[in-house]
């Protein structure tokens, strides 16, 4: 039988015979799942994207790095359909495609997850999953499948919860994981992760990457934009790395050591990675005298009672696994919500705070963890962003003048590094990134003596990374008191004079001195 | 753990707490007379609600209903009256209008990016407008046609009337609940009102496609105030350039009483019901009562409104501090109980 | 405070105190002030067409006459609204009720005046704390229980007319007071008080809004409430009182309407007007989902809408025609002011301007 | 039924009013109240809000509740055969009031009624006589559609159609208030040398009140310059005579509260009554305004 099959033989394709027939994923090396040439965007006075040449190969995990506001996120949207390129073509397959909205690019097989987390906070986490694609049984909506299939889907994410409940009561690290499973179950052809990663821990980034393994293994074509470069060794193939909208390189991941994909990404040198040591925490302990101490407070179904303290010229970190109610303590403290226990001191003063309002007369100040819902005013330009907290702490009679804002504006933004053209463009057309230096910036300005981030580094290239690393080791130096929530444990170990560990919304232990490691940490969680 | 139907149910059982009140005061509320006539005077108001609620879950608003039920009338009855159109021709060509000026409407929202709430008052002008230039006056219809429709009703032993009007609101108001509950289009509705107020709107990032989506909620609504225009005009056999003024009022206060929320995304079709239903227990009440002058009428009635509006918030969010209920938004991440989750 | 708020992308300078610094303006290349404005100047230029004498002004007995003046004073009552609601509506709020406030402020002041004693001044106050009252009904409502503004405002829109209608017993309260009178008839310098009374409170909440923060929290609550929250934001407070200073200008609204005819008239003064005004500041750029607010452009569009009622009144067209011809009117400036709209027109212009 | 006490005391009546848009409608419902009062009947009132919906659900809430009779003053007169079916199906006597219906005669005792028309004609005959046959008038139409406003301009343009030297030279709605009265008067003075005008054809009186005060404004003397006629006869339109500043009035009467539980009496004693019991309205003048003003109960 087989031999009636007529050969291949390269006249027919003007190849090799030998490619053809020989290693399958050579013939797919050479076409291109997806092909953008020349793709180029401006938005206003700000060239976002101009000229890039991108190629995506099937089975590959394809990074673009670059810095905040570099044209990562753009190149995605304008892939999309959700700006209108000013010049460029876009290839599907050889083909060219012009794709108007982000649901023909769906049509097209491509499926993207977005920077923001960008599903509907109103409906349940199941319809979420599955708009637009709902099983359907007599032409009707079959909400039970779409629940059951929903279900089963997370469980392969470890995340066992209610999918009938609305999805935007759940954290934003569970959003994400919402976003991305729905991502994944639609991919057809090609996967679009805009740091998927960015509010996610650890373990949850190792099933991430066991589930792209996966889809590589498909033939999937998948483009990961992260600011984790740890991750993009391990995950990726490929890297094109974008610099002002414009592309400075792509290498294949093995041949591009860490400090020249650095090095091409800022342009620069990356600020050396200094001190922190354990001698210098010892030096710090609680100097200042504690700024700030709870005992016991707490609040039903959200948070079993909790000590804390805090010093002038310290840093504690909160570390937990998600869910752990880190966010939860940071609420509390900063009076979002109201706790039903316990007591707050500050300067060794009693204090009841019940709204974010009182607290920030007590000197407080707090970068929420959801920048987009909690933190950043879109339509407010970058300056009215930054000085609001400021303004705010004034009251509404006492208005800031308009040079004054300026000022402060400007020094934020070289301080920080913030790209924008200028302080008046609306925060919201600002890269992710960007977004969230305006919302540091926004409190930095408050002057605040005791300050609340939780994950301030979310989304923050690795320049910026270590730039706000520093500025927090500096206003620690300068007598402020910190409080920071991050996932990344080597960050907090880098900065933390103290680290606080939590589990099931309970304070396990406290580490101090020599005893701050990631080890540590780890084992402090897992034990029972 | 708490049912997100939670305020449809606090809303229904208010409702029948008012019911109860008028039944303690005025036995006849328990007769099936009162019960159908209910459904028969609110039907118009009811059909042209539902339509509502779909627009108002999809985040927008549409002010032209009231008028779109007078126009459907005046047409109604020159079509029938001086055209000699038969009645269900003139049903078919009315709905085919009406179904042209939602969809322009809608087109006009989506791609010149007009405010809803204006475009829609001019459609309220224009249609309010275009009734008087067919005609000034009323215009009684008369046709067999009509009549039988008036005369098919069922009568129930106490001689309640079941009017086939009141079916049809029955029937629109279960299709509406499918489409709403059971259809990609419902759902894309939505999603769409539920994510108008990100940025970057999510339901676009998400697929939803839509400018079709808005298109279709409009027209859905300019059809359904049409067919509330047709049983308008068979309820009063006639057609009255005047008719139905404000009704778009009464129709959004029916949808926001029935616990959708003006921001979009949130809601529920037979929360409407209830509060048409709620309209007419409170105008019901005050005929009953029949004591209160003109001024007073008008005081009971928002005060009644006033007092269901907070007996529902009590109810639905007895669980959230009160701080939280102060920030729109708030309440619904923060306040809502998390159970505790164990970590992977 | 100056505002310096200029921008690269269409972002938005806000309006300064006048309208002739809008004009101003418009000469600087403002284009978000451009078009209300181009529409103004188009339906009084049209205006002109139909009546000749649409500009021409005369003086009797002091008092200058005519139907630019006309559109002053008529449009007063819905550029006091405007103002009020420009600010609800940055908020995300809306206010329904400014209508009703209108006849109960009016009711107060023509009972108080025609069966007390009271100085009229006092009246006045008395009449202007109503609406104080009405905006913090409005406002606790809206903030303190969290129903939302188009519900709260609804029942005031409701309720008022029949508190009005209490107050004055179902009749046109009369009366004659000339002090009272003077905001409605009176003039000053030849020009009807009423004129100068609503640039007086324009003036006044603008500074209010803009030389205070007020006007920076109200767009801050606008634009995402819960930021501002974080932030330490009162939006509490912001909100309650957006909804006072609105039944504040609702009030004066009222005044002069009802001093205008010499009776407050429960039943209809103000009736739709509340729709007046919502229109108006839409047609000057506000978006109905809140944040950044432009008070002059609401003025704006206060007077187009009050333009195109006299330019209907003046071409004698049958009053059948009236709301179609209102409709057609507004969706033309809408459509011009829409850039979805002009894009295609642009493109053409543009390349016609190439090929040239 | 058996037979009635012709007072109707003792009878529970429902009365579906239009609303209370203006002082006249007031003035009207108070009138049909004091009557019921004084006659010892239980009266149902039900404010209908100017829309024909919540006139007929209340017609149905009386019919649910068992009343004697009802008595309707009709926002519109179309589209109330079926209601009115309703009732006499309940064998419940309907009386209509104020306007006319388009229903079948036999659902309904009878019509206690002015004629809108006929406040038209006697206008118009009132300012030919005044004018000579000779007068460019400007009109202020009641509401756009309304019946009252529809009919009075009907009987007095056939009025004015048989003199060639009469017309109307303007025309606008000034929805039947003050405020708006005034308004358009305002801008009519502006587009029309106020000189040509003669008169103002008020379709009721609160809009020439307003239009009164625009004149004044204008610098002009109402009732000398301009004449006035207008409809209604309310108590501030004897004021503005008495003050010099309207013409004339032609009346309709608030009082059609009597007849019409009259009427109902009959009905139910048995009695055939007339189709429409038309109430006196005449037209007043300045000469009588002072005692009108004060029988109306003017201050
Ligand atoms: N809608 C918009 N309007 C105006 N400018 C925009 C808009 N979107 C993006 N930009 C600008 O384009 C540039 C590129 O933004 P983009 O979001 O692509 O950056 P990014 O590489 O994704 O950065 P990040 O790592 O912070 O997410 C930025 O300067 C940004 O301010
Ligand atoms: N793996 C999980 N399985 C089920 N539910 C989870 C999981 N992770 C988080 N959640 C849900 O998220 C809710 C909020 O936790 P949240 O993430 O705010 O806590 P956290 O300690 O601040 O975590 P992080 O700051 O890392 O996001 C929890 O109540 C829980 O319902
Ligand atoms: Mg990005
Ligand atoms: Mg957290």
């Amino acid at each position: 039988m087989r031999q009636r099959v007529r050969p291949f033989t390269g006249r027919q394709t003007g190849l090799p015979y030998a490619e053809l027939v020989g290693e399958k994923m050579t013939v797919q090396k050479n076409t291109p799942l997806l092909q953008t040439q020349n793709l180029t965007k401006r938005f206003g006075s700000v060239q976002a994207l101009s000229g890039v040449d991108f190629n995506l190969y099937p089975g590959e995990v394809h990074a673009v790095l670059g810095e905040n506001g570099a044209g990562k996120s753009t190149l995605i949207k304008l892939i999309t359909g959700v700006y209108r390129r000013d010049a460029g073509e876009i290839l599907l397959e050889g083909k060219p495609i012009d794709p108007q909205s982000p649901h023909e690019a769906q049509a097209l097989g491509i499926s993207t997850v977005y920077q923001e987390i960008n599903l509907v906070p109103t409906m349940s986490v199941a319809e979420n999953i599955f708009l637009g694609r709902q099983p359907r049984r007599f032409g009707f909506i079959d909400m039970r499948a779409a629940n059951a299939r929903a279900r089963a889907l997370l469980k392969t994410y470890h995340l066992d919860i209610d999918v009938t409940r609305t999805l935007s009561t759940f954290s934003i690290a569970v959003q994400q994981i919402v976003a991305i499973a729905r991502g994944v179950d639609m991919s057809a052809k090609i996967l679009i992760l805009d740091e998927p990663t960015a509010s996610l821990d650890a373990q949850e980034v190792q099933m991430l990457f066991t589930v792209i393994r996966a889809l590589k293994a498909r033939g999937i074509g998948i483009l990961l934009i992260t600011h984790f470069l740890d991750q993009v060794y391990q995950i990726s193939d490929r890297i094109t790395v974008l610099r002002n909208g414009e592309r400075v390189g792509e290498h294949l991941t093995a041949e591009l050591p860490k400090m020249k994909l650095i090095t091409l990404m800022l342009g620069r040198e990356l600020l050396s990675e200094t001190e922190s040591s354990g001698a210098e925490r010892a030096a710090v302990g609680d100097a200042g005298g504690a700024f700030l101490r709870t005992e016991g407070i707490a609040r039903r179904g959200m948070l079993q009672p909790i000590d804390l303290s805090v010093a002038r010229g310290e840093i504690v970190g909160l570390a937990g696994l998600l869910g752990s109610g880190r966010t939860e303590t940071a609420q509390l403290i900063f009076g979002v919500a109201r706790s039903d226990a316990g007591s707050v001191q500050v300067k060794g003063r009693k204090v009841a705070i019940g709204s974010p309002r009182q607290a920030v007369q007590h000197g407080f100040g707090m970068c929420p963890e959801d920048r987009k819902v909690e933190g950043i005013i879109a339509d407010l330009s970058v300056r009215e962003n930054i000085i609001l907290a400021m303004q705010a702490k004034r009251g509404w009679l006492r208005a800031l003048p308009a040079r004054k804002q300026e000022e402060i504006a400007q020094q934020m933004i070289a301080a920080l590094h913030i790209v924008t053209p200028d302080s008046s463009k609306p925060a919201g057309e600002l890269s992710g990134g960007n977004q969230q230096k305006v919302i540091l910036a926004r409190w930095l300005a408050s002057q605040p003596e005791f300050l609340i981030l939780d994950e301030p580094t979310r989304g923050i290239d690795v320049g910026a990374h270590a730039e706000i690393i520093h500025i927090i080791k500096n206003l620690c130096a300068q007598g402020m008191a910190l409080l920071v929530i991050s996932s990344e444990l080597a960050e907090v170990v880098d900065y933390s004079h103290r680290v606080v560990v939590l589990r099931d919304r309970q304070k396990l232990t406290e580490l101090t001195g020599e005893d701050i490691s990631e080890d540590n940490i780890m084992r402090a969680i897992a034990e029972q | 753990m708490r049912s997100r139907a939670f305020p449809l149910i606090a809303t229904f059982v208010v409702f029948v707490a008012l019911y109860l009140i008028g039944y303690q005061r005025f036995p006849a509320f328990g007769t099936t007379r009162v019960i159908a006539n209910f459904l028969t005077d609110k039907s118009f108001l009811g059909i042209a609600a539902v339509g509502m609620t779909f627009v108002i879950i999809a985040g927008g608003i549409d002010l032209s209903v009231g008028s779109v039920v007078a126009f459907t009338g005046v047409f109604c009855a020159l079509a029938i009256g001086r055209l000699g159109m038969h009645p269900l021709v003139a049903f078919a060509v009315i709905l085919l209008i009406g179904a042209a000026f939602g969809a322009i409407m809608g087109a006009v929202i989506h791609f010149y990016k007009i405010p809803a709430f204006i475009v829609t008052l001019a459609g309220m002008f224009l249609a309010r407008g275009g009734a008087f230039v067919l005609s000034q006056e009323s215009l009684p219809i008369e046709h067999s046609f009509y009549e039988l429709i008036g005369d098919l009703y069922y009568v129930f032993p106490d001689r309640g009337r079941l009017t086939f009007v009141a079916v049809l609101f029955v029937v629109v108001l279960v299709v509406g609940i499918v489409i709403a509950h059971f259809t990609r289009f419902g759902r894309n509705i939505y999603a769409m009102g539920g994510s108008r107020e990100s940025a970057a709107n999510a339901a676009l990032l998400l697929g939803v496609p839509i400018g079709r989506t808005t298109i279709m909620v409009y027209t859905l609504s300019a059809v359904l105030a049409t067919l509330s225009g047709i049983v308008y005009s068979l309820y009063t056999s006639s057609g009255y350039p005047r008719a139905a003024v404000g009704l778009e009022l009464d129709a959004i206060a029916a949808v926001v009483t029935g616990g959708t929320l003006l921001t979009g995304g949130v809601g529920f079709v037979a929360g409407t019901f209830v509060g048409v239903m709620i309209q007419g227990v409170i105008q019901t009440y005050i005929n009953f009562d029949g004591t209160l002058n003109s001024w007073w009428t008008k005081i009971v009635i928002g005060l009644l409104l006033f007092l269901f509006i907070i007996i529902q918030k009590v109810l639905t969010s007895y669980r959230g501090t009160f701080t939280f209920r102060l920030i729109p938004g708030l309440s619904r991440r923060a306040a809502e109980s998390k159970t505790s989750a164990s970590p992977p | 405070m100056t505002d310096q708020r200029t921008s690269s992308t269409p972002a938005p300078p806000r309006p300064k105190s006048s309208i002739l610094s809008s004009l101003g303006r418009l000469a600087a290349g403002n284009r978000r002030a451009l078009f209300p404005l181009l529409a103004l100047v188009l339906i009084l230029l049209g205006n002109w067409l139909i009546s000749p004498s649409f500009f021409s002004i005369r003086v009797v007995e002091g008092r200058m006459l005519g139907s630019i003046i006309d559109i002053f004073n008529r449009g007063a009552p819905t550029v006091l609204l405007a103002i009020g609601m420009t600010l609800v509506i940055a908020t995300k709020g809306i206010d329904l009720s400014v209508g009703a406030v209108i006849a109960i402020c009016g009711a107060v002041a023509a009972v108080l005046i025609s069966t007390t004693d009271l100085s009229p001044y006092v009246v006045m106050l008395l009449s202007v704390g109503a609406g104080i009252l009405c905006g913090l009904w409005n406002g606790i409502l809206v903030a303190i229980f969290d129903i939302q503004p188009f519900i709260a405002t609804l029942i005031l829109m409701v309720v008022g007319r029949g508190i009005a209608q209490l107050i004055t017993e179902g009749q046109i309260a009369v009366f004659n007071n000339p002090t009272l009178e003077f905001i409605g008839k009176g003039t000053l310098f030849g020009i009807p008080f009423a004129i100068i009374l609503t640039a007086i409170v324009f003036v006044i909440v603008y500074l209010f809004i803009r030389r205070t923060a007020l006007g920076l929290l109200i767009e801050s609550v606008g634009a995402n409430a819960r930021a501002s929250y974080y932030a330490g934001i009162n939006a509490r407070l912001i909100t309650l009182m957006v909804y006072v200073i609105s039944g504040i200008c609702a009030a004066i609204a009222g005044l002069i309407i009802t001093t205008d005819i010499k009776g407050a008239d429960a039943n209809n003064a103000g009736l739709w007007l509340e729709l007046d005004a919502i229109l108006a500041v839409v047609i000057g750029g506000t978006l109905l989902s809140g944040g950044r607010f432009y008070l002059a452009l609401s003025v704006i569009g206060a007077l187009i809408i009050q333009s195109i009622q006299t330019g209907i009144f003046v071409s004698g067209l049958p009053p059948t025609f009236n709301l179609i011809v209102q409709a057609v009117v507004i969706l033309a400036i809408l459509f011009l002011q829409s850039e979805e709209f002009r894009r295609p027109f642009v493109r053409a212009w543009n390349r016609m301007r190439k090929t040239a | 039924a058996h037979a009635q006490d012709a007072s109707g005391a003792g009878l529970t009546i429902g009365f579906a009013q239009v609303g209370s848009e203006s002082a006249w409608r007031t003035a009207f419902s108070d009138a049909v109240k004091a009557e019921a009062e004084a006659r010892g009947i239980n009266l149902l009132f039900s404010d209908g809000q100017q829309k024909q919906e919540n006139q007929i659900a209340a017609l149905r809430s009386f019919i649910a509740q068992g009343v004697d009779g009802i008595i309707l003053a009709p926002v519109v007169e179309t589209g109330w055969d079926d209601v009115l079916q309703e009732a006499a199906d309940n064998s419940i006597p309907v009386v209509v009031v104020d306007r006319n219906v388009t229903a079948d005669e036999s659902l309904f005792v009878t019509r206690v009624s002015s004629d809108f028309v006929h406040e038209g004609r006697l206008a118009a005959a009132w300012l030919v006589q005044a004018t000579a046959g000779k007068c460019d008038i400007v009109e202020l139409q009641g509401t756009v559609g309304s019946s009252a406003a529809l009919d009075r301009q009907q009987g007095f343009n056939e009025v004015i159609a048989l003199f060639t030297d009469m017309q109307i030279i303007a025309s606008q709605s000034g929805d039947f208030t003050r405020t708006n009265g005034k308004e358009v008067m305002e801008s009519f003075l502006n587009s029309i040398d106020p000189a040509t005008i003669c008169a103002v054809w008020a379709h009721n009186d609160d809009m020439l009140i307003g239009a009164i005060e625009a004149m004044k404004e204008a610098g002009i003397d109402p009732g000398q310059d301009i004449l006035t006629i207008s409809v209604d006869a309310i108590p501030d339109i004897f004021k503005a005579m008495m003050d010099g500043d309207a013409n004339a009035t032609v009346e309709l009467s608030p009082n059609m509260g009597g007849p019409a539980f009259d009427a109902i009496v009959a009905a139910i004693n048995g009695e055939t009554l007339p189709r429409w019991i038309p109430v006196a309205g005449g037209i007043y003048f300045p000469d009588t305004a002072a005692e009108e003003y004060a029988r109306r109960g003017g201050q």
